[in-house]
């Protein structure tokens, strides 16, 4: 986009990027934010019909649609309680900490082919550790509080975040290794073409290794029924019991971030991210673009590109929806955990199961069995990118020369190659990973 | 937790942390109202519960040395709110004990409808109630639903919802409308084949086991201790319920009726072919057969009802016409217990010959039922407070009066 | 002044590395309580993370360290984490047994 | 105008560098260690901004993953299993102020004076405009370069240089094994058994 | 078993520690000297014949009428009955059991009468001691935690007492 800036409409590069950030920033805020909104109302409409109710109806029409903004003028109307006994500082700061780890993990989040804030070479793992970095907030708002339940919510958070965080990092590293890359852009790319190419049905690991993703998943983003941190039967409200107003709501926007992102992340994982079941959007786009300017989609550039993207882009947030709308599911379902249970559930399922699915899935590949695409075969995208085919690169590149530089410790395991054949691909890379 | 070795000087310990009070209620979310429990916790673990009641103490006994038995009705209503015209039924019976005054069929017969409608609606509470302990909303607007229809019900009786007043010693404030049978009669049809949604939801359902089995086991011999009665103490497989073990009085209602007492006998319940399976990780007396009895005995109730709309509807005799509000009451003390959804209910009533009475004294089954908490909960963990609590289906009204 | 300023080069990011070092170093000396001289610590390492790192980076030197620079970041980084989990546990083990977190009461050897 | 004339990345470098110093000084001179603990976190975040400045980005994100989010939660974890009024406070003795800041204080003088001393460290990369995107990205080189591989280094000419080449295999296995050991051991001592006197006395 | 086998029973036990019996009442009871309450209820529910495992309700009931000239047509003189109400759970039969006492201790005011415990053969006689302590002022010697359970501890008087005054004000609270 900066490029766009500064190459279509000649601005000095300073502004072009100062731009291009602020666009990706606002886009990105108004995602968590309006999202927010949708979801408390989503929460509220599902939670209705699952419990026999309407839910709202009345604010903004006949479904209610504004419920939620009402409440959040409510909120913002409400006084902003600080207890005696909380640490003042801290106390103030934990919202924003919340909220601010949810919303910079959307920065390596892309939303359609290329449409990423940030590239990230390891985008993965950027999301994973910010993602993390909530739980602080959580835990400054427990101890900050000065109230023991509020102690009691903070305690269990820091257990469970820090369990669920290893089975949840052994499952993404399963379609990472897949696909050999941890660019979510070239791994929602890896799944184009028909839905045998996503990696849920790459092979029977990759498909049981999407529940243990997803179970840890709501387990760390403290959704019922492991939402232990602020149980209201046991612990009032856990971490948020002395929060009131706008203080509350952040930590409530961060809850639905996250749950949006886990969801956006297990859709480009194992879902094909932006990519339909059917590869339908490219041409029907391009047909589009043809019918609208007579033929001459050429010479409109991008622009059909450009709606395939936008297209991909509903794709995308609607396999978030309905990763979200299976939340809300079980949490208006299934009763709630208790702590030593959730730890179990962690140590003594997922972990277990995600190593062994990790082992399986990594034996599937380097034997390569059969995949989900070979039943139906489409052909899968053509980005790659990955160490596996560096590596066999590399190894095809043997020169004597080489193999006679062998250093002496006899350590060497894998022969060396002496020409600059990987600046190329790195080059090729370059396109892909270059700044938004 | 301390773990004793072979050597008492080692003591085996996980990472120790400071003993902390902790206050839970008297405004909990999980704690039924203003019930005030004092936890002392090491870490997620109780040390000690210490509960502390009170909160609403109306001097409901003191209110009714100074009204005349009719007069003291509505303050039945609110002892446990949840059950009122179970609560107008056992006052009404201790009165007529006293006063000997016997009852036509008719209105034995409506007795037994009004009584077992409001039982199905106050386990319907007290199951919803249990879900929401233990993290599931959905199963409290599900039980709500069907109370809705039963309150329904008894509005169109008495013109009441919650606090009826429509059991009175000497009958019922009013005959039934018209209609009202087959109305109860369809809503009958229409709720048991909801029992099964409500044993999907929580009964069978595996966090709800694993949250509820073996947890709070209460041996029977505790339970009787205790004095613990009703759902808690068949839960614990006694065979004690005064609809059948009661005295003549009270069972008269009952006679000719067809119902099985709930409670687990030789590892089997009543109705076990109908109903899911008993987990094998439960253990009797804990809180899931407490749940459990509950369940079951709504369908008993179900069925009493039935029976009850067809022998009304032939039986001889009035509704049963009010005492007046001054009868004069014999010299003499009566107590009389009957089976209250929440266990058995007593009152206790005496008098020096006035219309007004002496003392009047209200046994309350969730009393006695709380009483056993801190036994129960002692080593628990904090989550387990709220399922082993609402597992005893305590009502504060009826603790404090 | 704007010479110093910039344009960034290695010893800027010595100059940042240096201060959490030394920063690390007297939180080290001064902190009586376990957990602060712990975080002293992780101070310390950090300092020596950024000097691997700066020297390792493309954008600051033609002839950097490369590679080798950031694969000793990452080594530094998770025996950080072993070291933190070890020193948790002796914290706490002390905590146990002392029932305070104070280093200056750990003298059970002193004769 | 004042942003034309920015240099972005000297501006982003202060901005992280000021907040990693400062949030480092505030864990020195804070008292409440629940603040240090949230201090801590703040400077180590801001230094993985730092390690994104200087190209690092795999290691800026383990930073966050492993440092802030793993570590620090257990350090808290810590503050909170000994959150006692008593202890979360602990003043220090004036007197080793003076000594440590002392010490300090000359310490990084030295350090200053290294720092800026080497022309080679003080002199900008010559063809830093050149530096593209992809080269500072390399998370598969790392990925290789732990296995044993060492891509990055095979256009080496000098085969001296070369002599790495055997990659971080080795320390890569020794350092699993000793964070699974240290795993173990923490767990075990975290649990470890208590003797305690039944008479009551010191023994 | 009946009424009178009870009371034959008992007598044979406890000899004179049986005061009296109404076996016509509408609730036939048993009275027994307050001193050896304990062993009469451990006996009831121990004996095998008995076996009272379920104690229902224990209640005090205060006779006292403040006008002289009602109080002399009352047929008795100013006391507290104890009352408890047992059922068996396996005979399914019951049985009431009531214990005479002045209302104060040594005729003194604000001494209470006293009255061993039967908290031990009945766990819940517990809360019901402290209840009926709390609300009449009785003093259940041997109690493990006589404190008022309804109440607030730091109330002044018994409720439930026929010449009880509610106070006038409680932590600023007015009372009437």
């Amino acid at each position: 986009m900066a490029d766009f800036f500064e190459h279509t409409l000649h601005f000095p590069v300073w502004l072009a990027y100062l731009v291009a950030a602020l666009i990706h920033c606002v886009l990105i805020i108004h995602v968590v934010a309006v999202g927010a909104l949708i979801f408390i109302w989503m929460e509220r409409k599902i939670s209705g019909r699952i419990q026999d109710r309407l839910g709202p109806t009345r604010v903004g029409g006949a479904f209610g649609w504004l419920q939620t903004l009402a409440d959040g003028i409510k909120l913002i109307a409400k006084e902003d309680i600080t207890p005696g006994d909380a640490d003042v500082m801290l106390f103030k700061i934990a919202p924003y900490v919340s909220f601010a780890a949810s919303f910079c993990a959307y920065i390596a989040l892309p939303f359609s082919d290329g449409w990423v804030a940030q590239h990230l070479n390891s985008a993965v793992f950027f999301v994973l550790a910010v993602l993390g970095l909530e739980v602080f907030g959580v835990i400054l708002a427990g101890y900050a509080s000065g109230s023991k339940w509020s102690l009691f919510g903070a305690m269990r958070e820091a257990a469970q975040v820090v369990s669920y965080e290893v089975p949840l990092g052994m499952c993404v590293v399963v379609p990472v290794f897949v696909c050999g890359t941890m660019n979510l852009v070239t791994i929602g790319n890896m799944q184009s073409g028909l839905f045998t190419n996503w990696l849920i049905f790459n092979d029977p690991f990759t498909f049981a290794i999407f529940w243990v993703y997803f179970t840890c998943a709501v387990a760390s983003v403290n959704r019922a029924p492991f939402d232990l941190a602020e149980a209201e039967s046991e612990l009032v409200a856990g971490f948020h019991t002395e929060y009131s107003g706008l203080r509350w709501s952040f930590f409530f926007m961060a809850e639905y971030g996250s749950m949006f992102l886990v969801s956006g992340l297990a859709a480009i994982l194992f879902f094909g991210g932006w990519n339909g079941p059917f590869p339908i959007a490219e041409p029907l786009a391009t047909t589009l673009v043809n019918v609208v300017t007579l033929g001459n989609a050429e010479s409109w550039g991008g622009l059909s590109t450009y709606l395939a993207n936008l297209m991909g882009c509903v794709n995308f947030l609607l396999k978030g929806f309905v990763g979200v709308t299976v939340m809300m599911w079980i949490r208006w379902t299934l009763p709630r955990l208790r702590i030593d249970q959730v730890m179990t559930t962690c140590l003594k399922y997922c972990v277990p199961l995600a190593a062994v699915c990790f082992l399986g899935a990594m034996f599937w590949q380097l034997n390569g069995m059969p995949t989900g695409n070979d039943l139906m075969g489409f052909q899968r995208g053509l980005q790659t990118e990955g160490w596996v085919e560096t590596a066999d690169r590399e190894a095809t590149a043997v020169t004597p020369a080489g193999s006679a530089d062998l250093s002496a410790d006899g350590e060497s395991l894998v022969p060396v190659a002496a020409d600059r054949s990987d600046g190329d691909h790195l080059s090729g890379l370059a396109e892909n990973g270059g700044a938004g | 937790m301390p773990l004793e070795l072979e050597d008492p000087r080692v003591i085996e310990f996980d990472v120790r942390t400071d003993e902390m009070l902790v206050n839970m209620g008297p405004q909990h979310p999980s704690t039924h109202g203003v019930l005030r429990l004092v936890l002392r916790t090491d870490g997620e673990v109780v040390s000690e519960v210490e509960p502390h009641i009170g909160y609403l103490h109306r001097c409901a006994e003191k209110i009714g040395e100074n009204l005349t038995p009719r007069q003291w009705v509505p303050y039945t209503d609110r002892m446990d709110y949840l059950a009122g015209m179970n609560m107008n039924l056992g006052w009404s019976l201790c009165v007529e004990k006293l006063l000997d005054h016997q009852l036509s069929e008719k209105a034995l017969h409506l007795r037994v409808i009004i009584a077992e409608m409001g039982r199905i609606a106050s386990h319907l509470v007290g199951m919803g109630a249990y879900g929401l302990d233990l993290g599931s909303f959905s199963p409290f607007l599900y039980a709500f639903r069907e109370r809705e229809k039963i309150l329904d019900l008894f509005e169109e009786a008495c013109g009441a919802r919650l606090t009826y007043s429509y059991i009175t010693p000497g009958g019922c404030t009013a005959d039934l409308p018209s209609g009202w049978l087959q109305r109860c009669a369809d809503f009958l049809d229409q709720f048991e084949p909801i029992i099964q949604e409500y044993h999907a939801l929580l009964t069978t359902n595996a966090i709800f086991i694993k949250r509820t089995a073996g947890i709070g086991v209460m041996s029977p011999e505790m339970a009787i201790q205790y004095g613990c009665t009703g759902p808690v103490l068949r839960g614990s497989g006694v065979d004690y319920d005064l609809r059948r073990d009661g005295e003549a009085r009270y069972t008269e209602m009952y006679d000719g009726y067809a119902f099985e007492v709930i409670s687990e006998q030789n590892g089997h319940y009543p109705k076990d072919h109908d109903y899911p399976a008993v987990p094998k990780d439960a253990v009797l007396g804990d809180c899931w057969h407490r749940f459990y009895v509950r369940m079951l005995e709504v369908v008993q109730s179900v069925d009493l009802v039935r029976q009850a709309i067809d022998r009304y509807s032939t039986a001889s005799g009035d509704y049963g016409v009010p005492i007046k509000l001054t009868t004069k009451l014999p010299k003499g003390e009566a107590y009389l217990e009957t089976e209250a959804p929440r266990g058995q209910m007593g009152f206790y009533l005496v008098s020096d010959g006035n219309a007004i009475p002496w003392r009047v004294r209200a046994r309350s089954s969730s009393f006695c039922n709380l009483s056993v908490t801190a036994d129960l909960c002692r080593g628990c963990l904090i989550a387990d407070i709220p399922a082993v609590v609402g597992s005893l289906d305590v009502v504060m009204g009826e603790i404090d009066r | 002044m704007i010479e110093f300023l910039e344009p960034i080069h290695v010893s800027h990011y010595l100059l940042v590395g240096a201060v959490m070092f030394v920063t690390g170093a007297v939180c080290m000396a001064t902190k009586r309580n376990v957990l602060g001289i712990l975080m002293g610590v992780e101070l310390v390492l950090n300092g020596a993370n950024i000097n691997f790192i700066a020297f390792g980076s493309k954008y600051l030197r033609s002839d950097s360290l490369g590679l080798d620079g950031q694969l000793i970041a990452l080594f530094v980084i998770v025996l950080a984490a072993a070291e933190a989990a070890v020193a948790l546990a002796i914290a706490l083990n002390f905590y146990n047994n002392h029932t305070t977190i104070d280093v200056d009461e750990a003298d059970d050897l002193r004769g | 105008m004042i942003f034309a004339a920015m240099d972005w990345h000297a501006f982003f470098f202060w901005m992280f560098a000021l907040l990693t110093c400062g949030f480092a000084l505030a864990v020195l001179f804070s008292n409440n260690v629940v603040h240090m603990a949230f201090y801590l976190i703040l400077s180590l975040g801001a230094s993985a901004g730092l390690f994104f400045l200087a190209g690092a980005e795999f290691v800026g994100a383990m930073q966050l993953m492993i440092y802030v989010g793993g570590t620090l939660v257990l350090v808290i974890f810590g503050v909170m299993l000994t959150a006692q009024s008593r202890f979360v406070s602990m003043e220090t003795r004036s007197g080793e102020w003076v000594v440590a800041l002392g010490v300090g204080g000359s310490l990084l003088f030295m350090l200053m004076i290294t720092a800026f001393n080497v022309e080679d460290w003080r002199s900008p990369n010559p063809r830093q405009g050149e530096v593209t995107v992809a080269e500072t990205q390399v998370v598969s080189q790392i990925g290789l370069g732990f296995a044993g591989v060492r891509v990055d280094k095979l256009d080496q000419p000098d085969g001296q240089l070369r002599g790495g080449m055997s990659g971080y295999l080795l320390p890569f296995v020794i350092v699993s094994i000793h964070l699974l050991v240290v795993l173990i051991g923490a767990a075990y001592m975290a649990r470890t058994k208590r003797r305690k006197d039944v008479s009551g006395g010191r023994s | 078993m009946t009424g009178t086998s009870f009371v034959s029973r008992l007598q044979q036990k406890f000899g004179d520690q049986i005061t009296g019996s109404n076996l016509e009442a509408v609730d036939p009871w048993i009275e027994v000297a307050p001193e050896s309450i304990a062993e009469v209820c451990q006996f009831l529910r121990d004996d095998e014949e008995l076996a009272f495992d379920l104690l229902n309700c224990i209640t005090a009931v205060d006779y006292f009428i403040a006008d002289p000239k009602k109080a002399a047509k009352a047929g008795w003189e100013p006391h507290i009955d104890v009352v408890y109400h047992m059922s068996s759970v396996s005979k399914k039969h019951s049985l009431v059991v009531k214990v005479r006492l002045p209302r104060w201790k040594d005729g003194v005011e604000g001494q209470l009468p006293e009255v061993p415990t039967v908290s031990q053969v009945w766990r819940t006689a517990d809360w019901h001691e402290r209840e009926v302590f709390d609300l009449s002022g009785v003093c259940f010697t041997g109690h493990p935690d006589l404190r008022r359970i309804l109440c607030p501890e730091d109330w002044v008087g018994y409720p439930l007492r026929k010449d009880y005054e509610m106070p006038l004000e409680y932590h600023g609270i007015r009372g009437r």
